[in-house]
């Protein structure tokens, strides 16, 4: 089909796609007044069930917990499709050949945003941590943890020092805490079919709530989650970056 | 609805229809950014705290770098197709 | 005004259709997508929203006040998760095309024509 | 057998994040075996459930979070026998599959095991869940590893842009879903499935309903690839690596059509149920227009691999139109029908495989007569030929009489000529090939530049030299079609999946085992009487499939004695039919849209 015909095409089917939902979610609730009784019963539920503030993170964790599950496994599925996609091939040079620390330096980096770097990197550690344990309380949780945590050792990198960042995240090490995240997850789910009587179901004493440890499972979970995404973060991010290396290396 | 909300849904509305019709990537990537912000904050303002976190860290990190990355490959990809060209005649 | 957040779901919707179908970049084509996807955003969130009530944490209030509903909440962080994904895959694959058609122009990648 | 519910999603997702990191390190033999035994443990689980369904289906709460007051809090799987038997045969594909590459494919550390796995767990999951939500997760991750795995080898071009076409395409309609999910949690205020379907009972469905159930069977008729949603398939699946395919075509995309039934009977039978009539005929016409185009565009391909990728478009069609006549029997049909099909299908992929494997190219032209060197795939080609055309008395028969008794008890009688026509050119234009490719029939002429340039890019997806076949190339498939032969004769197999569709179709039942955990009074099974017109049809539609065979083989100079006019009139049809699988993205997305607006606009305007 030519650029015109396939423009002229949407233009049609696109404005009738248009009207169709237009007239579908004009028979949704107004915005603002809805009912929700899922939701309220959630509400008034998870606090005293377990002992868990932050009721978003008790439904993430606990009541849909398997939804999260099936989530981290789309994320870990994504990350080998990644690594799957993005593999070095044979014709494109086997064993990266040895160079000194600086040829790896991120041309554009000065030394001042290398200072800044530096001073990020255990802000953005402990903010990570923060997040990932106390998920049942405040906003936040495993998974925005995860990303903040990745960003730490991507700050290293940006400070100019690949290399550097090969060594405190190497690529092994990064690859086994995607794993283990993920594992540990189904895993814990896994106690509740062992401790308890269904597969996810929380075995863990409840704690008081508003403490660190209170919502049964919910911070393991939540953990897992963190360390799964740490994972799954870098490595995209590497995988991405690495390819420009090897490139850089064919152009020269 | 209140003014803040609705402030923050015309952000949204006018930021990701700019994407679409914008043409060059990395101006584009720009806007993405600016689109993610916008969805935090009206995912903020709809009192949705953790989805907010999540599209913050997402949208203004975790995505931007793969994109940067993905587009700078694909430049040198090019210059590097270009060269070779060069390099054979 | 009580309907314009999904009005524009709606929009955004086919708007990133558009940019799919008329892109002659694949990395635009991909940006588009994820305006499609932040529809469904609208779409959750809006319908989750209840006037003057708080966030759904229960830390510094009263039980009993009136919360938005949590559960819309949590598909959207999903929503988000899967949107990461997807993109990052997709991305993996227009480099890729690059390295083997040498453009992103979807019009110039012809190893599948009927 | 409770307890056992979960695992079979669980053990996957235990085992592949392990192959995954410890993959490079340890023997390739240790990853083959573990695979194979997670699959082969998924499998007799999900037997187990079916059984067990069978007498007494039931929903098993994760976390423990059973419905509290009479509303759902938690993720249920709703375990009933016809879905934990759809989820068995999904991992016995997965079992073939990796018996298959054990000798056949070079594997990538372990990210081709794992993501396997993932595949499994993902169909697992999406046959057995009874969460709306969930269901879009599992099929998102189903997705998601089914992108990766189609650009699997990423030095050809080819599956490069297929695993585009495909992703954007699939992606869409999930978005499409997430959408449905929104709409009906807010008319709802739930998401099992079963609970809402109560909720939604009462009631004549307005608007919102009819739009949230388009938005959902467009995810999943994407998935399915109904026309014109079907652009991605036939591109995907002619460059996904052979095992991956069989994946695609035998059990992934059917999933599709099993989600359509789950999602009608369980949500929207109740509120629909004033207008089956409209319904019905929308989805049937949907149906046979997505038949008889994935028929005539198999005919056209030279390519094998997307010959069969077309003819399943083909079934595909014939599968929607039999779930689309919304009658317990159809449905039953279509289950017999899907397994029947789905064995012969991963069947013929396979021997695909052994001539990629062999000539490194799936050119029909190209490979004239050189499958003379392996006479028993040319054989194997053969009997999946003939399977395809559903001649009775073999299962493929038994499904296909089962929707057609059912098409005429409503009055679409026709649909059995649509059949007929649709399995005669699908399984012609199979044994066109083999007598071409395997015997060396018909008139010579060179190989296509395009696939040609596609073999020299090819790397070997094998470790094994080609000069011999791997036996286990071989048997796998044939145990497959020797499976496809007899399952539908086995007596009481066809009653015992009948019995489980009717349970499945019992709208007012689901709700009762669901959420109150009652038993329930079944409903009789529906009469399976094969008609003998349905017989006659069957040997003729064989016969009738021989002879577009022939005329392919052959039928060249027959062609130039058509006056001018009907040549260049229907050289001008197959251009355009043609000109339409461009590969363009833009296009494929400018025709879902379309189709999404028509099946939006026919519904509104139909079903009120």
């Amino acid at each position: 089909m030519s650029r015109r015909g396939r423009l002229l095409l949407f233009g049609c089917a696109g404005s009738g796609l248009l009207a169709v939902l237009v007239i579908g979610l004009h028979g949704l609730p107004p915005f603002g007044d809805f009912h929700g009784a899922y939701g309220l019963l959630v509400d008034r539920l998870e606090p005293g069930r377990r002992h868990a503030t932050d009721i978003v993170t008790a439904l993430n964790f606990d009541l849909r917990a398997f939804d999260t599950l099936g989530e981290e496994f789309i994320l870990f599925a994504s990350v080998t499709g990644v690594a799957l996609l993005l593999r070095h091939l044979r014709d494109e040079e086997d064993e990266p050949p040895r160079r000194s620390v600086d040829d790896h330096r991120f041309a554009g980096a000065s030394d001042a945003l290398r200072l800044l770097s530096l001073i990020l990197i255990p802000l953005l550690v402990s903010l990570g941590v923060y997040l990932a344990l106390h998920g049942a309380l405040t906003p936040g949780g495993g998974f925005q943890a995860g990303v903040v945590l990745a960003a730490g050792p991507l700050a290293i990198l940006l400070a100019g020092r690949y290399l550097a960042l090969k060594r405190v995240a190497p690529h092994w090490a990064v690859e086994a805490l995607d794993g283990i995240g993920a594992l540990a997850y189904a895993a814990i789910g896994l106690g509740g079919l062992i401790f308890a009587s269904a597969y996810l179901e929380n075995f863990l004493p409840l704690g008081t709530s508003g403490h660190l440890l209170s919502g049964g499972m919910m911070p393991l979970n939540s953990i897992a989650v963190g360390l799964e995404v740490t994972g799954a973060f870098l490595l995209t991010w590497t995988e991405f970056l690495d390819q420009d290396l090897l490139v850089a290396r064919g152009e020269l | 609805m209140t003014a803040l909300q609705a402030v923050a849904l015309l952000l949204v509305v006018a930021a990701g229809t700019a994407i679409v019709f914008i043409s060059d990537p990395l101006r584009q990537t720009l806007v993405l950014s600016i689109f993610g912000l916008t969805l935090t904050l009206l995912f903020f303002v709809l009192q949705a705290p953790d989805v907010a976190l999540s599209q913050l860290v997402v949208g203004s990190v975790g995505m931007p770098v793969i994109i940067l990355a993905a587009l700078r490959k694909i430049a040198q990809h090019a210059s590097a197709r270009e060269r070779h060209e060069e390099d054979g005649e | 005004m009580a309907f314009a957040p999904f009005a524009a779901a709606a929009w955004l919707f086919v708007i990133g259709l558009y940019g799919v179908v008329s892109s002659q970049n694949l990395v635009r084509t991909v940006l588009s997508l994820t305006v499609v996807q932040s529809s469904t955003y609208l779409v959750l969130l809006g319908v989750g929203y209840r006037h003057a009530a708080k966030a759904p944490i229960v830390a510094d209030i009263p039980t009993t006040s009136r919360l938005v509903d949590p559960v819309t909440q949590v598909l959207v962080l999903t929503d988000v998760v899967i949107e990461a994904t997807v993109i990052a895959l997709l991305l993996a694959l227009v480099v890729q095309a690059h390295k083997r058609f040498g453009t992103v122009d979807p019009a110039k990648l012809r190893a599948l024509r009927d | 057998m409770w307890h056992l519910s979960a695992l079979p999603v669980v053990i996957p997702f235990l085992v592949a994040p392990v192959l995954v990191s410890v993959g490079t390190v340890v023997p390739r033999w240790c990853e083959d075996a573990t695979a194979v035994v997670v699959a082969l443990s998924a499998v007799t689980i999900c037997l187990l459930l079916a059984v067990h369904a069978a007498s007494e289906p039931f929903a098993y709460w994760m976390g423990g979070w059973r419905p509290e007051h009479g509303v759902a809090i938690g993720i249920a799987f709703s375990i009933d026998p016809l879905g934990a038997g759809i989820a068995a045969f999904a991992g016995v594909m997965v079992l073939a599959a990796l018996a298959y590459s054990l000798r056949y494919f070079d594997a990538v550390g372990g990210l081709f095991h794992g993501l396997m796995l993932l595949f499994l767990a993902g169909m697992v999951g999406f046959c057995l869940t009874g969460d709306l939500f969930d269901l879009v997760v599992f099929f998102e991750l189903m997705s998601t590893v089914a992108y990766a795995l189609t650009a699997y080898r990423i030095e050809e071009r080819a599956p490069i842009q297929g695993a585009i076409n495909f992703a954007i395409t699939n992606s869409i309609g999930g978005y499409a879903m997430f959408i449905a999910v929104a709409m009906l949690y807010a008319r709802t205020d739930e998401l099992n499935m079963a609970q809402i379907g109560a909720v939604l009972d009462g009631h004549p469905a307005d608007a919102l309903v009819i739009v949230a159930m388009v938005l959902l069977l467009l995810g999943f008729l994407t998935k399915a690839a109904a026309v014109p949603l079907h652009f991605w398939l036939a591109d995907a699946h002619a460059v996904a690596p052979v095992p991956v395919c069989v994946l695609f075509s035998g059990v992934m995309v059917e999933l599709g059509i099993y989600a359509v039934a789950r999602v009608y009977w369980v949500m929207f039978a109740g509120a629909m149920a004033p207008h089956t009539d409209p319904l019905r005929a929308i989805l049937v016409a949907l149906g046979a227009t997505t038949a008889v185009l994935g028929a005539v565009m198999c005919v056209l391909q030279r390519h094998i691999k997307r010959l069969l990728a077309f003819s399943t478009i083909g079934h595909v069609g014939m599968f929607v139109c039999g779930v689309g006549l919304l009658g317990a029997k159809a449905l039953a049909g279509v289950a017999v029908f899907i397994v029947g099909h789905g064995l012969t299908k991963a069947a013929l992929f396979m021997i695909c495989g052994i001539l990629l494997h062999r000539f490194r190219t799936v050119d029909e032209y190209d490979l004239h007569g050189r499958g003379r060197e392996v006479p028993v795939a040319g054989a194997l080609f053969v009997v999946g030929g003939i399977l395809l055309a559903a001649p009775p008395p073999f299962t493929e028969f038994q499904g296909k009489a089962l929707i057609e008794g059912s098409a005429s008890d409503v009055g679409y009688g026709w649909l059995l000529v649509v059949f007929a026509i649709v399995s005669a050119l699908t399984a012609g234009a199979v044994l066109r090939v083999a007598g071409r490719v395997f015997y060396g029939w018909g008139p010579r002429e060179g190989p296509d530049p395009r696939q040609a340039r596609a073999a020299q890019e090819r790397v070997d997806e094998t470790r094994e030299d080609r000069g011999r076949t791997p036996p286990l190339m071989l048997i796998v498939p044939g145990v497959l079609l020797a499976t496809g032969v007899v399952g539908g004769l086995v007596p009481g197999a066809v009653a015992w999946v009948a019995r489980s569709a009717a349970r499945f179709a019992d709208h007012p039942a689901y709700a009762q085992w669901v959420l109150h955990a009652h038993s329930v009074h079944w409903p009789p099974a529906p009469p399976m009487h094969v008609e003998t017109i349905d017989v006659i049809i069957g040997m003729l539609t064989l016969v009738a499939a021989f002879g577009v065979a022939a005329a392919g083989l052959f039928g060249r100079p027959l062609l130039r004695r058509l006056p001018r006019r009907v040549r260049a009139g229907g050289r001008g049809a197959v251009v355009g039919l043609r000109g339409l699988h461009s590969g363009h993205i833009g296009d494929y997305i400018a025709w879902w849209t379309t189709g999404a607006g028509l099946l939006g606009g026919a519904c509104l305007l139909a079903l009120r």
